[in-house]
């Protein structure tokens, strides 16, 4: 069995690259905005995931947590006020698609 | 262990990513932050891995679900117009980056140098009480920053979403 | 010191400003008590003009050089370049003083009767104060710019009464046309004012014509040639000469007394006036002499022949006017200073009495200047026919007329010069002798052509007649001042300028080679063609027009030549003012719209413009293109510097 | 407060106009009468007491009448001053703008139908950036007041012009722009060569250069210069601006404006680079030549009577530049003397036409013809300005005409004669274009049309209106009669200038700002 598999850093890191490859490929290929947003959410635990790891290893376990929860916090505000902006967008537009809130095009 | 949780992760994530029925992606992504709460165990963090269930798992995804109800958007629309560069670029973006990630990973030195956990010196795992020492002594004005943020996005979105005030 | 010469000019300015101001409103609250008095102070301050410079001559004759100069007053001053306002009275400006204002005078009270029912006769007066302000500032001005001052001034003068019917069609394109023919010679004058401050380091004129005496010969006698070359062309515009006659016809636009006092006697002689007073510096410039010579003859031939056919009995005078005006030049050209000035003073007698004659006529025919409707008008204005019939007779030159008298002369130095120039001159002394009897023939002799203008036609008043007697009277008694030596007589015009025209000199320098001729039998040959020529346009009109037109079928290319005055105005059209238009619009579309605005500053505006649109596709407004352009720059950077 | 104008008279100048502009500016639409009124008292008020002191002051030992220098501040080791001075090169430029700007208010009184107080601000604003331009001795000063008075033409061409306005304005702005863009970069390069922004300092640091060098650079300081002339080529944006401008826009565009380019020249360019000046005043003379006929060839052929000015503006100050280049004192007296004429006549000029175009809403000379029948007195004030525009002796615009042609005559530039010869020409063009111009509008038959231009005209010139042209009249004559008033000035710097820019190893030495004084004070 491959070092890497039974939870060494590297292992930790590799999850969390991948979780956030995979944040960043929703969010180019999909168009529903909830969705997309769940990709960014997903981005954002990825380096959650990173940062509790390096502290593990890194001896500083308490203080990642720490600002585990500021990202906590960030992420609660992003996704309040993101989500309250698609319904807006919604209400204006009829659509959570992210194509057709283009009025930004010149 | 890591393991399993690794690929509940993984799994979680990768059905949300390709799901087309909304309320079916969130539920996966549930199963992908529960996941992520496993590894957090495995680090020795119960306390994140609680923060992560609770809030993550709990209020953020239920809070993605209202929405979803709300707008009952439930299935993605129909596209505008394809955009294949758009689809195939970001693939080969991702790819890129997904290969290039083991291969960092694989390769890394710096990585190998914590190849196990120093046995020694195993602190035990994260309390509760050195997470609020750190975050009520450190970083104080922090907190309180943050607090203020999350008032200042509680009254934006309530102003966005108010039709009128 | 003899600061009263200042008020001879200065005192119809004033009768300009006050009339031009006030008096339009004066007339429109009382009418004919105003225009009595906008008349009587128009007509007061040149009288008043006319008074001062007489007496102002009769004082310089008592002075030093028989000169009379003021103070200077400071004008342009910068450095060693020093133009002030100074006035001169020499015999010569002293002379023309006297003629502009006594010919001024009496064309003002011709004006009175010819003007009284116009609407603008305050405007009119004023115009006429200001052209005679102006005028006195050219005969009188001490320095080349100064002079220059009155010689624009005339112009624009010019310009105003010849458009003083501003709201037709062809009084203002005629005023137009004057005044562009004008500056054309204007920039001649400039450019000879340029050069000679250049030669001389003053514009000064007597400091000009001291330097002269002094000029060593080898130094600069190139660059005096074109000096005085440009000058001429100067006086070639406002004397009317070829090329830059074309004016002066169309100037017959202007109400008729305009045309006697500038369009004849005055402001037209201008050039002879500069000529004159330069002579000294012509005198050292045989080449510009001898152009001057033979532009005159020309002039003199050229135009004498279009006056042959004309219809419009303004235009035969117009064109004898730059006829005789050609005669002047010619005798100047000959080295006859004094010939020139001479027949200059008497044609201005006789010329000015034709014109208000036929002002007097046109106001008796209600306006009618075409010859051909008129006849018989002898028995219904007698003073005017016969006062014109003096005049006609001077400028024929019957012999013991002042006209006799000056031609003769002038024709005798253009033998001298050449007797190529003499027959030139005495052609057209015949074309004048037909074309002044004809004139006189359909005017006043026959039958008259149309009956129900004839039975309306009665003399002038007396405002009228007044000045055409006394400038008969005039044109007689200008003989006084020279009569041929050959014919026993003393040439006193001669000796009155010397002080003018060798100003400064103190030798002889003219030496032109002479033909020796006898004078006597010279004027005879002359004399006797020109009769005989008087005699033939007497016998071609007495009976109506029917001989004429025999004529005009014998000749029809020739008539058709001299009736449209050799196309030369539809040449100038043609050959100048058409290319010029073409190549202002040319440089206009092609230059500013196209090469400069176009090529050079909207087409890199337009580039950008278009390269900002193909850009702009880019942007799409949809946030995952956005978020991709992101990725791919970030992985861009990874690759960077993770390589 | 006498005490306060007599230490700090030319800060008051400069600044006076602009804050009181951006004041009135603030002001409510509504109240448009009465910021008309305030505009109209500033600017009168700025003009007397320019008048009052300027007239007044007796020059110093340099020939500096009024003087205000302190250090400004160090930007990367090169100090800046705040050196204001006025000597007899700009003493009647100030007095023209200063002159100018209550006139144009009067004389727009109601030409502007939205918006009149704002815009009456911005031209305060714009006057005191000019004046500010004009009294500045210090080359960054200078730029800066420079781009500041683009940017209220800039606004007043775009906001309150015609149909055009916005290509116009653009057009406007890019190109002065791209002009003194260049400029900059050449001025920061001597300025770090000198080690400051003085003149003098930049003279010295530019004797030590090679001569390329100093050709460039001095390259890049005519081009700034020239394109606000304009010379040709570089005219093109005066057409539109002009034609597009408001008439208040206009006036002070050919009034004031144009005139900081031949000004620019002779301040800066000159002392600073005499000996590369002396090589390129050769070319720069064939342009102006050019100019003067090009400009008069398109006028003659224009149907747009502010378009037929704005041509003759360019022909006009061909000869300024022409006059420059002659390097005389007779020449380059001319020159001093013509721009002020060609502020008086042209700006005299586009009111004129203003007062019509708000009597007809119309500018083509197709659309006139006997006006004069409908409006005698306006005719003949506008036949006087068309004479001194032409050059009329006893004008103004002969004088100043003659003495560059003079000037140009006698220059040692070998081909002197020639160019004085052809630029003749434009005397007789000048007279061809407004003449004709004259004719159609003025004289002739009306329009038969009844839409045309004149039947629109109800009346002559109103008190109001005769008022403001007045003044420019009598300064018509009298500039023509008595040029001395203008000329004595300038004499004494003009040949200062010259013989300085002949044997520049000579010059005095480098003066310093006098100990900061003021800033202190101001602590």
């Amino acid at each position: 069995m491959p070092e890497i598999l039974t939870g060494n850093l590297a292992g930790y890191i590799l999850v969390a690259l991948l979780l956030f490859v995979i944040g960043l490929g929703t969010v180019l290929t999909r168009r529903s905005l909830i969705i997309q947003f769940m990709g960014v959410e997903l981005m954002l635990n990825a380096a959650n995931v990173a940062l509790l790891a390096f502290g593990r290893f890194r001896q500083q376990a308490a203080e990642a947590t720490t600002f585990y929860l500021f990202i906590l916090a960030v992420a609660a505000c992003e996704a309040a006020v993101g989500l309250a902006l698609v319904v807006a967008l919604f209400r204006l537009r009829g659509t959570t698609d992210s194509d057709r809130a283009d009025s930004m095009r010149q | 262990m890591f393991l399993t949780f690794a690929l509940i992760t993984l799994v979680g994530a990768l059905s949300m990513a390709r799901q087309s029925n909304l309320v079916v992606a969130g539920l996966s992504l549930v199963l992908c932050f529960l996941g992520m709460a496993g590894l957090f165990l495995l680090l020795g963090n119960p306390v994140a891995a609680a923060l992560q269930v609770i809030v993550y798992a709990g209020a953020i995804v239920v809070l993605l679900l209202f929405v979803i109800m709300l707008l009952s958007a439930h299935e993605e629309e129909q596209a505008e117009r394809n955009s294949p560069i758009q689809r195939w670029l970001g693939a080969a973006v991702v790819a890129i980056l997904g290969a290039g990630a083991v291969k960092l990973v694989a390769s890394s030195k710096l990585l190998a140098s914590f190849k196990a956990l120093p046995g020694s010196v195993d602190p035990g795992p994260v309390t509760l009480d050195a997470v609020a020492t750190s975050l009520f002594q450190q970083h104080l004005l922090a907190f309180e920053a943050a607090g203020l943020l999350l008032l200042a996005s509680m009254v934006a979105a309530i102003l966005l979403v108010k039709k009128e005030l | 010191m003899n600061t009263h010469l200042w008020l001879i000019p200065l005192l119809p300015l004033a009768g300009f400003i006050l009339n031009g101001i006030l008096g339009g409103a004066l007339i429109r609250r009382t009418q004919g008590p105003g225009k009595a008095i906008v008349a009587t102070l128009a007509i007061g301050t040149v009288v008043a003009s006319l008074i001062l410079a007489l007496v102002a001559y009769t004082s310089s004759l008592h002075a030093p050089e028989h000169r009379l100069e003021t103070e200077a007053i400071s004008w342009i001053s910068v450095g060693t370049f020093n133009v002030p306002f100074s006035l001169v009275l020499d015999p010569l400006s002293g002379l023309m003083a006297l003629v502009v204002a006594g010919i001024g005078s009496l064309i003002h009270l011709y004006s009175v009767g010819y003007m009284w029912k116009e609407e603008g006769f305050a405007r009119y007066f004023a115009y006429l104060n200001l052209f005679v302000f102006f005028m006195l500032t050219l005969v009188l001005g001490g320095s080349l710019p100064l002079l220059f001052v009155g010689w624009e001034g005339v112009g624009l003068c010019s310009y105003l009464l010849i458009g003083y019917d501003f709201e037709t069609e062809s009084a203002p394109a005629a005023g137009l046309k004057a005044f562009l023919a004008n500056r054309v010679g204007d920039l001649g004058m400039v450019l000879g004012m340029l050069t000679l401050f250049a030669c001389f380091g003053t514009l000064t004129i007597a400091d000009i014509l001291k330097d002269v005496a002094h000029l060593s010969p080898e130094l600069g006698f190139g660059i005096l040639t074109f000096a005085t070359l440009m000058l001429f062309v100067g006086a070639t515009g406002k004397s009317a000469q070829l090329p830059l006659y074309v004016w002066l016809p169309d100037a017959m636009a202007g109400p008729t007394p305009v045309s006697a006092l500038i369009h004849a006697a005055t402001m037209v002689t201008a050039g002879i006036v500069l000529v004159c007073r330069l002579a000294p510096l012509f005198t050292l410039t045989p080449i510009t002499l001898t152009v001057i010579a033979w532009v005159g003859g020309a002039t003199a031939l050229f135009a004498a022949t279009i006056g042959l056919l004309q219809r419009d009995i303004k235009k035969v005078l117009a064109y004898s006017t730059v006829s005789q005006l050609g005669y002047m030049f010619m005798g100047l050209g000959a080295g006859g200073f004094a010939a020139g000035f001479f027949h200059l003073f008497t044609h201005a007698w006789f010329k000015a009495l034709l014109f208000l004659g036929a002002g007097s006529v046109i106001m008796a025919m209600h306006h009618e200047q075409d010859l051909f409707k008129m006849g018989g008008l002898r028995s219904k204005l007698p003073i005017t026919f016969w006062t014109m019939a003096i005049a006609t007779l001077c400028i024929i030159g019957f012999p013991g007329t002042s006209g006799f008298a000056s031609k003769d002369e002038i024709l005798y130095l253009a033998f001298q010069k050449s007797p190529w120039l003499w027959a030139i001159g005495v052609a057209g002394a015949c074309c004048t002798a037909f074309y002044m009897l004809r004139l006189m023939t359909l005017a006043f002799l026959g039958e008259p052509r149309d009956a129900h203008a004839f039975e309306h036609v009665h003399e002038s008043p007396v405002t009228m007649t007044l000045p055409l007697i006394v400038l008969g009277l005039g044109a007689l008694l200008a003989v006084a001042l020279g009569w041929p030596t050959a014919f026993g007589g003393n040439f006193r015009v001669e000796a009155i300028l010397e002080p003018s025209i060798r100003f400064g000199q103190t030798a002889q320098a003219l030496h032109t080679e002479t033909h020796g001729a006898n004078p006597v039998l010279l004027a005879t040959v002359s004399t006797v063609l020109g009769l005989a020529f008087a005699l033939f346009g007497y016998l071609s009109y007495r009976d109506g027009l029917g001989a004429a037109e025999a004529l005009t079928q014998r000749f029809p290319a020739l008539h058709r030549l001299l009736f449209n005055k050799y196309w030369v105005d539809e040449g100038i059209e043609f050959l100048v003012l058409a290319p010029t238009r073409w190549l202002a619009n040319l440089l206009w579309k092609l230059f500013d719209v196209i090469l400069i605005d176009g090529v050079g500053i909207n087409a890199p505006g337009a580039l950008t413009m278009v390269t900002g649109d193909f850009t702009a596709l880019l942007q799409t407004g949809r946030v995952r293109n956005y978020i991709l352009g992101m990725a791919l720059g970030a992985l861009a950077l990874l690759v960077i510097f993770l390589r | 407060m006498t005490a306060w104008i007599n230490t700090h008279l030319l800060s008051f100048l400069v600044f006076a106009p602009i804050l009181w502009g951006l004041l009135l500016m603030l002001l409510p639409e509504r109240q448009a009468p009465l910021v008309k009124l305030l505009a109209l008292l500033g600017a009168t008020g700025v003009f007397t007491v320019a008048l009052m002191h300027l007239l007044r002051a007796t020059p110093d030992a340099s020939g500096i009448l009024v003087r205000e220098w302190s250090p400004w501040f160090t930007a990367v080791g090169l100090p800046v001053d705040y050196h204001l001075a006025v000597d007899g090169l700009n003493i009647w430029l100030i007095l023209l703008t200063a002159f100018l700007t209550p006139l144009t208010l009067l004389g727009t009184w109601n030409s502007l139908e939205r918006k009149a107080g704002a815009a009456m601000g911005l031209f305060l604003v714009l006057e005191g950036s000019m004046l500010g331009a004009l009294v500045a001795q210090d080359l960054l000063l200078f730029y800066v007041f420079w781009e500041a008075m683009l940017l209220p033409m800039f606004f007043l061409i775009g906001l309150w012009g015609g149909q055009d306005r916005k290509y116009a304005a653009t057009k406007f702005m890019l190109f002065t722009l791209a002009g003194s863009l260049i400029w900059l970069v050449a001025l920061l390069y001597i300025a770090t060569k000198a080690g400051g922004f003085s003149p003098e300092l930049m003279a010295q640091a530019a004797q030590g250069l090679p001569f390329r060098t100093q050709f460039t650079l001095l390259l890049a300081f005519t081009l700034a210069f020239a394109i606000k002339v304009p010379l040709f080529p570089l005219h093109t944006w005066l057409p539109d601006a002009h034609t597009e401008a408001p008439t208040m826009g206009s006036v002070i565009l050919a009034g004031v404006l144009l005139k900081l380019g031949p000004y620019g020249l002779l301040r800066f360019a000159l002392p600073i680079f005499p000996a590369a000046f002396i090589v390129l005043a050769k070319p720069i003379a064939i342009l102006s030549v050019i100019a003067i006929i090009y400009g008069a060839l398109v006028a003659m052929v224009q149907w747009d009577i502010k378009k037929l000015v704005a041509y003759s503006s360019v022909s006009h100050m061909g000869f300024v530049m022409l006059g420059i280049c002659s390097m005389t004192t007779l020449g380059t007296q001319g020159a001093m003397l013509q721009m002020l004429n060609h502020g008086i006549s042209t700006g005299a000029l586009f009111l004129l036409v203003g007062m019509i175009y708000d009597r007809t809403h119309t500018r083509m000379i197709a659309d006139f013809g006997g006006v004069a029948t409908k409006m005698p007195v306006f005719s003949a004030i506008f036949l006087i300005i068309t004479l001194s525009s032409i050059g009329l002796p006893l004008t103004n615009g002969f004088v100043g005409e003659f003495l560059i042609l003079n000037g140009a005559f006698t220059s040692h530039f070998a081909w002197g004669r020639v160019l004085a010869g052809i630029s003749t020409l434009g005397i007789l063009l000048s007279a061809v274009y407004m003449l004709w111009m004259f004719k159609r509008v003025f004289w002739g038959p009306a329009n038969p049309d009844g839409e045309s231009g004149t039947a629109h005209i109800s009346g002559d010139l109103n008190a109001r209106e005769v008022a403001v042209m007045l003044p420019l009249l009598v300064l018509v004559f009298w500039m023509g009669l008595h040029p001395q008033t203008f000329l004595g000035h300038s004499q004494p710097a003009v040949e200062q200038l010259l013989s300085d820019a002949q044997a520049p190893g000579q010059r005095p030495t480098v003066l310093a700002a006098p100990e900061p004084r003021v800033s202190e004070e101001r602590r």
